[in-house]
């Protein structure tokens, strides 16, 4: 591989990378509140297209990226219901949501395929573009791409230095005891789920307002499992989750230029790579006794108090 | 006087705005006829359930049945010998029963003239293929694109990334990215999305698109669309099977019955090339010209076509080999 | 104070209900700064249940609470934090995988940002002020029971309680530590604090409390002031209603064939640890809990594997002891954590009869349920589990019949080596006599370790006593040997008394 | 006045049927509500989904037919729920399987039925057997989720499959197509009677029964009931937790590759990527419906046949789309997932305070 092609490699990278770092950032938050969310392939949808209809109708991308996080965050919330309100099992709520936002989505979202919307364009960082290879790799891409940036180290920020960062913590890791220092678990638990459903709706929007313009059905073609997998990469530390996003983002466009390059490989196999890959990821961090570092009450319910 | 019924058995949602969308909007081209009746069923898969949903469209009296995916054919089988009055067509298959009739369209005449007008758009002799699965409709429409391109460019280059998706836009987008980055300076597609126009567009290269006018996605880089127009056949059939008139047979239209056409191509096609790219059409809709022509060698240089021959419909359903100047496998 | 000011508590007319189990019934309480008040009952007199209706974990069926005059309802232990009042619970409620820092502000509403350090000076600060010994950088995960206790004083003090509700806070603590903990609480209410002291230890009531008040069945039965009471005698009559006696006859059975092998055991916070079991007699293993008492039971159970050493268990390597699969005449083991470990909740009592004793009732690869199901209600009957309804689930029972069950079972097995640990935990009176009865009668056919935090159950069932500290076997003697008997309390806190020239571990006669 | 809730001490008896009931009458209801908004008829709608399903013996048959992958596929899925392992593979299992008596179909055309058929069962449940054994071994290894492995292996599966019938073992008489050639007669599975049912029905029962007994009756199946209850006490009771998972997972994968052999066998004939159809989604969804019991899941996987079958007369007659069918899908789960607090909890007024 020539040098340009390494780095433009490295900037699809990114930018693929992109979506399922949001899903991964909310994933993570959900589950740092102890509350597993496997529904981030539908909650992906539904922020994909709410986020499309919204830029298209309304002509402004960031309501389109607002909207996107809304109903992410509305979807998320029927998760909420079934399993902070009803005690629901997490896992089947989670893989119950993908069937329903996938559904919902092609429902509603039928009637805007093959339509164009308005979405973010690329806004190279003056200065900082202009930085050899990295200005490339990183600097000129959409905003969204940039916002990203931003949120891994704020959410580390704030899952470490603030007060409501530790009682979420807390509240994934030991919910009595966090409920015996006064804090409101179900709150936080709340909060868990539907700030990570607006990532995940972000990381939907991103889909369809910024990587392209277009809706589909479908549109996160699995993106959202590869994320649920990857926050197990990132032992639920947001920092690891740029790495892990690009990772795969990079696999995926790897594979591809591989291909565009004239490999005589089935293209069978290599549309395996990204699978295999999260497989031996996760095989990687168990082998290295870091697999779990779960928050100690992720996935068990809270019961109604007495 | 009786409505006739239609039903319609589609692969994939007609959302897709491809394949079932194009077939469906032959549909409501025959649903507004008068004394027509239409109803469909979306995202069939093939096997078991489309022997079902066959079966009940017949089982509820529908006059004519089209199928249109290629791996109906079977069932869609199947189900006519046990309904000798219902009227079956498959569309993309090879076989006939007395009520079973097949048909298809020359979609590689169409994408040999965008070839042609890929071959004259490009600088560096790389034109990018996005495709979706590697069967034979593909495939050809690969062939006749690169024999297209070389009949304007001889020593032009066809890239072919696979992207086993029929409607992706994301991932379709980032195949032709990948396409660009190698040297691509035109991008084609065989893929109902039009995630690979705006790579195009973005990368400051040319497009051509597939099934509709993709000009409103990229209107810095569409040149030109091979299309599908479904209706009128449809169209016929219903009339055929009204008065009676209707065999069995294999109809395998192409641009001269307007099922398969070219789109308007845009202003960044020079007016000279537009004019050749017309001409070559004029040739093959009156029939003077073919595109699989003879010689036509594969990839490995093996003479597939031999010189003077023009391939058949047997060879060209089932064709699973690239021409020469294709770079990618067929796996 | 003032007469007539009101008290800083006062509960009014508290009633409380779990499912079918009435836990308070119509309680009453004045709590008052700058006292201290004990509140002494029964296991499951209710006692935990009205402290965590204080301190706004539980909400109270019927009745309210007063502070300082004024009604108050608290939706949550926020409330109760804002109205000073603070709780230390019986099972700590601490976050294991945060630090010491973190958890003392866990919860606190002032300031948004949480810097590590800062946290952690104030909070090397606070112990330095009340003399608490704590590394406030050590993740709570990493302490002992001591240390986590003084996490969640740290946790009242941050918050400035002015009632500090203490859950049986010394049963986790060495004497040395519970003297400690006595000072501070004096400290406390000489700052006008006032402290609730929940305690099964009389000795320990009467040597700090103001007052008394003695639940019963979910009921106050009585008020006292400290000063009034004379005995220990007086307040245990007073809290079971009948006279205790408690002392149960035994009889001699000779010791015979080794049947357990401890020798040089370590890892696991085991530090070479050495005794021998014969068959005839009871060790009692004595500590308080978190000082290697665990590891030691989940290696010889085989749950864990054992580091260093060796293990013999009638007569067999650990290793080849636990590849076998003899369900019958081998090892019983009476877990602790009866709802937990010995039996799986939503399974009916057939289903968990079988749970150790399945090998028994196999014939090819069909398991005869039928036969299963008459022997374990004979057994219901035995054992007097009620109700003696074998298609009930297991989590329908109470802590005690659960016991009973998971002892008919076990003794069912005919083993020939009983470990049992805190086998009479939670169990009133009777219960505690048969359970104690049984023991004593398996020893004729049996070893038994038995483990307990209940130094009077060691001393009434042990033919030999083993003293836990810190992982390792301080010493083991009869219970006859009064002098040895006498510092058993040094030996708990780890001193290694000056007087005894013998080595800890004294191989048995 | 406020609401109190309060844990059941008795566990509902019949009262857990009405609870299912309930909940599925509550989507029926939301489905019905969603069909209005788009301007249909929603009662004529559900009516025609029932009558589309179960509404006449060509239904029946056809709700028959499409239940017996399901009903597999759940089954083993069910098997290793009760372990509380979250196998979530089914569908890769099921590809596996079709490949594994794909294999055996084309390797030996000549054999006689009576040796192809069960070589083709036993190549299929080895083959499935195996794709649920990896997850399996990597979890008792490693400690890796089983979750994500199982997920991921549905993917590889298909493209595994994907990567035979677009090379090696495609048609040449297929007109390129990505197909096998069609079994050889001895492969094939009858049809029982006239009906489109075939044989593969009985072996559905077969499994069924043959689960329900084992779950019920063996040691095993009591040790595999006792360690997914409480995982703790399986290992104070030394039940032999590392085999029965993998057990569990052989169980599992063996069970959806039955399904994907029948698919092959019994429906398309031959190997082809459409054998795809997402029966190993829809066998979680059955799963837990039925509560992991196989008489339930019977039932169950009839019902999300039905569910599937009955949407396209829905899509016939009111030209509804296919996502509906989805929609339904995951609100049936939710509302009876949500709908199952009431099995374990009581709602009461909690009583004025001053009372
Ligand atoms: N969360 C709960 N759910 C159901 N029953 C409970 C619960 N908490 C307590 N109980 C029951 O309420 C009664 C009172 O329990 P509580 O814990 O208050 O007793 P206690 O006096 O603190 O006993 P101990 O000395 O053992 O700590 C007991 O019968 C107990 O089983
Ligand atoms: N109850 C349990 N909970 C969680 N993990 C368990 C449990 N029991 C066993 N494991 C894990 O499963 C693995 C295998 O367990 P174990 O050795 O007990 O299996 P086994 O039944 O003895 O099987 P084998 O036939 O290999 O002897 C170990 O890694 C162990 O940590
Ligand atoms: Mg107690
Ligand atoms: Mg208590």
């Amino acid at each position: 591989m020539t040098p340009e092609l390494t780095i433009a490699l490295l900037a699809a990278a990114v930018q693929s990378g992109t979506p399922i770092l949001y899903a991964t950032l909310g994933e993570i938050f959900t589950e740092r509140a102890g509350v597993l969310n496997l529904g981030v392939e539908g909650i992906m949808l539904i922020g994909a297209l709410a986020g499309f209809i919204v830029a298209k109708t309304t002509g402004v991308p960031v309501y389109g990226l607002l909207a996107g996080g809304l109903c992410g965050a509305l979807l998320a919330a029927v998760h909420g219901l079934v399993c902070l309100v009803f005690q629901g099992n997490q896992v089947v709520s989670g893989l119950a949501l993908t069937i329903l936002g996938t559904g919902l989505s092609s429902f509603w979202g039928t009637a805007f395929i093959g339509q164009r919307t308005v979405g973010f364009e690329k806004l190279p960082l003056p200065l900082l573009s202009e930085i050899p290879v990295l200005g490339e790799i990183f600097f000129q891409h959409d905003p969204l791409i940039y916002l990203s940036y931003l949120l891994a180290p704020l959410m580390w920020a704030f899952l470490r230095y603030t007060r409501w960062g530790l009682g979420l913590r807390a509240v994934g890791e030991t919910p009595a005891a966090a409920a015996a220092a006064g804090l409101r678990v179900l709150a936080y638990r709340w909060a868990g789920v539907l700030v990570g459903g607006v990532l995940m709706g972000f990381g939907g929007a991103y889909l369809s307002l910024a990587y392209t313009h277009l809706w589909t059905n479908g549109l996160s073609a699995g993106r959202g499992w590869i994320a649920v997998a990857l926050v197990i990469f990132t032992f639920w530390r947001p920092g690891r989750a740029i790495l892990g996003a690009y990772l795969f983002g990079g696999v995926m466009a790897f594979q591809l230029r591989l291909q565009a390059m004239g490999t005589t490989l089935p293209s069978s196999l290599l549309l395996m790579l990204p699978y295999g890959l999260t497989i031996a990821v996760l095989v990687f961090s168990s082998w290295r006794g870091r697999g779990s570092e779960a928050p100690a009450a992720l996935g068990v319910n809270i019961e109604p108090r007495e | 006087e009786k409505e006739l019924k239609v039903g319609f058995v589609y692969v994939s949602p007609i959302g897709d705005a491809g394949w079932s969308y194009a077939h469906d909007l032959g549909r409501q081209h025959i649903a507004a006829l008068p004394g027509v009746q239409t109803a469909y069923v979306e995202a069939v898969p093939e096997g078991a359930d489309a022997e079902r949903v066959i079966l009940n469209m017949a089982r509820k009296n529908f006059d004519v049945i089209f199928a249109t995916s290629f791996g109906y054919m079977d069932p869609m089988l199947k189900v006519a010998k046990q309904f000798p009055k219902t009227v079956f067509m498959h569309c993309s298959g090879f076989k006939l029963h007395q009520n079973m009739g097949n048909y298809f369209g020359r979609m590689y005449q169409a994408r040999y003239l965008s070839g042609m007008v890929a071959g004259a758009m490009t600088q560096k002799k790389i034109l990018g293929y996005v495709a979706a699965f590697p069967i034979p409709e593909v495939i050809r429409g690969i062939n006749a694109f690169t024999l297209g391109a070389q009949a304007v460019a001889p020593d032009v280059q066809v890239r072919v990334v696979w992207t086993k998706t029929w409607y992706d836009p994301a991932t379709e987008k980032e195949a032709a990215k990948s396409l660009l980055d190698v040297g691509a300076d035109v991008i084609a597609q065989h893929q109902d999305s039009p995630g690979p126009q705006e790579a195009a567009q973005e990368a400051g290269a040319y497009a051509i698109g597939y099934n509709s006018d993709m000009t409103a996605f990229a209107p810095k880089a569409h040149l030109v669309a091979p299309v599908w127009n479904w209706g009128p056949f449809y169209e016929q059939i219903a009339n055929e099977v009204r008065d009676g008139s209707w065999k069995s047979r294999s109809d395998w239209y192409g641009m001269e019955k307007g099922i398969v056409a070219l789109s308007p191509m845009t202003d960044l096609v020079p007016r000279t090339v537009q004019d050749m790219v017309l001409a070559k059409k004029a040739e093959i809709v009156a029939g003077t010209a073919t595109v699989f022509k003879g010689p036509v060698s594969d990839q490995t240089g093996t003479l597939r076509i031999a010189a003077g021959e023009s391939a058949s419909d047997e060879a060209l359903l089932g064709m699973n080999w690239f021409v020469q100047g294709v770079v990618g496998t067929t796996e | 104070m003032p007469a007539g000011a009101p008290p800083m508590i006062r509960l009014e007319g508290i009633s409380k209900s779990f499912g079918t189990v009435q836990a308070n019934r119509d309680i009453s309480l004045d709590i008052r700064g700058g006292r201290v008040k004990a509140l002494l009952g029964e296991n499951g007199a209710g006692k935990s249940t009205l402290m965590s209706i204080l301190a706004g974990r539980y909400q109270p069926d019927r009745g309210l609470i007063r502070v300082d005059g004024r009604e108050v309802r608290f939706a949550g232990a926020k409330d109760a934090i804002r109205a000073g009042i603070g709780m230390v619970y019986q099972h700590f409620m601490l976050v294991a995988a945060m630090s010491v820092a973190e958890n003392v502000f866990l919860g606190q509403s002032q300031g948004f940002w949480r810097t590590p350090r800062t946290l952690e000076a104030r909070v090397q600060a606070l112990a330095e002020r009340f003399g608490l010994e704590i590394d406030p950088a050590a993740r709570v995960s990493e302490l002992s029971m001591g240390e986590k206790q003084r996490v969640e004083i740290l946790k009242l003090l941050q918050r400035e309680s002015r009632v500090l509700i203490f859950d049986e806070p010394t049963a986790v603590l060495t004497p040395r530590e519970t003297n400690q903990l006595f000072t501070a609480l004096r400290q406390m209410t000489r700052q006008n604090k006032a402290i609730v002291f929940i305690s099964h230890k009389l000795n320990e009531v009467m040597a700090v409390a103001d007052e008394i008040a003695i639940l019963r069945k979910g009921r106050i039965v009585d008020e006292l002031a400290a000063e009034t009471v004379s005995s220990r005698a007086e307040l245990a009559t007073r809290m079971v209603g009948r006279e205790v006696l408690l002392e149960i006859s035994r009889t001699e059975v000779a010791h015979r064939q080794v049947v357990l092998r401890v020798a040089g055991l370590s890892g696991r916070n085991l530090k070479n640890v050495d005794f021998t079991l014969r068959q005839g007699e009871i060790l009692g293993i004595v500590g308080v809990a978190g000082n290697g008492q665990k590891p030691l039971v989940e290696t010889l159970c085989g749950l864990s594997r054992p580091e260093q050493g060796t293990v013999r268990i009638l007569g067999q390597s650990w290793k080849d002891f636990f590849a076998r699969d003899v369900w019958a005449g081998a090892l019983s083991y009476i877990p602790e954590d009866r709802q937990g470990l010995a039996t799986c909740g939503n399974l009916d009592l057939v289903d968990n009869f079988l749970l150790t004793t399945r090998n028994g009732f196999t014939r090819g690869p069909w398991l005869q349920k039928d036969r299963a199901e008459r022997k374990i209600a004979a057994l219901a009957l035995d054992f007097g589990i009620q109700p003696p309804d074998v298609k009930a689930l297991a989590r329908q029972l109470s802590g005690g019949n659960l016991q009973k069950m998971v002892l008919a079972r076990e003794f069912f097995r005919r083993p020939r080596l009983i470990i049992a640990e805190q086998p009479t935990q939670g169990l009133d009176i009777a219960a505690i006599e048969d359970v104690w009865q049984l023991l004593l009668r398996a020893r004729e056919k049996a070893g038994v370790l038995l483990v307990t935090g209940d130094l009077s159950e060691a001393l009434a069932l042990s033919d030999r006593i083993a003293v836990m500290f810190d992982g390792r076997i301080m010493d083991i003697f009869a219970p006859s040997d009064g002098p040895r008997l006498a510092q058993i309390g040094l030996l708990m806190a780890g001193i290694q008394p000056a007087a005894t020239t013998e080595p800890a571990s004294v191989p048995p006669a | 006045m406020r609401l109190r809730v309060t844990k059941r001490q008795e566990p509902l008896g019949w009262g857990a049927c009405l609870v299912f009931f309930g909940a599925l009458a509550f989507s029926l209801a939301v489905s019905a509500a969603l069909l209005a908004l788009q301007g249909k008829p929603a009662f004529i709608g559900i009516r025609l989904l029932f009558e589309g399903a179960f509404g006449s013996r060509w239904a029946l048959e056809d709700c028959l037919l499409k239940a017996v992958p399901i009903f597999l596929c759940a089954l083993g899925v069910a098997v290793a729920f009760r372990l509380q392992i979250w196998n979530l593979g089914a569908e890769g299992q099921f590809a596996l399987g079709a490949i594994g008596a794909s294999w055996a179909a084309l390797t030996f055309p000549a054999l006689p039925g009576s040796y192809l058929l069960p070589l083709m069962f036993l190549a299929a449940a080895l083959a499935g057997g195996l794709w649920g054994l990896v997850p399996a071994v990597l979890k008792l290894g490693l400690r890796v989720n089983e979750i994500i492995v199982t997920l991921m292996l549905n993917y590889i599966g298909i493209l595994i499959l994907e990567y035979k019938v677009y090379g090696a073992w495609k048609d040449p008489g297929s007109f390129g197509f990505p197909m096998t050639r069609e079994f050889p007669a001895a492969a094939i599975v009858g049809n029982i009677g006239a009906t489109r049912l075939n044989w593969g029905l009985l072996v559905c029962l077969g499994c069924g029964a043959a689960i329900a007994l084992f779950l019920d009756r063996t040691r095993l199946g009591y040790e595999l009931k006792a360690s997914g209850e409480n995982i703790r006490a399986a290992r104070y009771a030394r039940l032999p937790y590392g085999r029965l998972v993998l057990l569990v997972m052989a169980l599992s994968g063996a069970l959806a590759g039955w399904a994907g052999c029948l698919e092959a066998s019994g429906s398309l004939h031959r190997l082809q990527p459409t054998i795809m159809a997402g029966y190993g989604y829809t066998a979680i969804v059955v799963a837990w419906l039925a509560r992991l019991n196989p008489l339930n899941i019977g039932i169950a996987a009839l019902l999300l046949a039905g569910l599937r079958v009955g949407v396209e007369n829905l899509q016939l007659d009111l030209q509804v789309p296919a996502a509906f069918g989805q929609i339904m899908e995951g609100l049936i789960l939710l509302t009876v997932l949500a709908g199952n607090f009431f099995k374990d909890y009581r709602l009461r007024w909690r009583e004025p305070d001053d009372a």
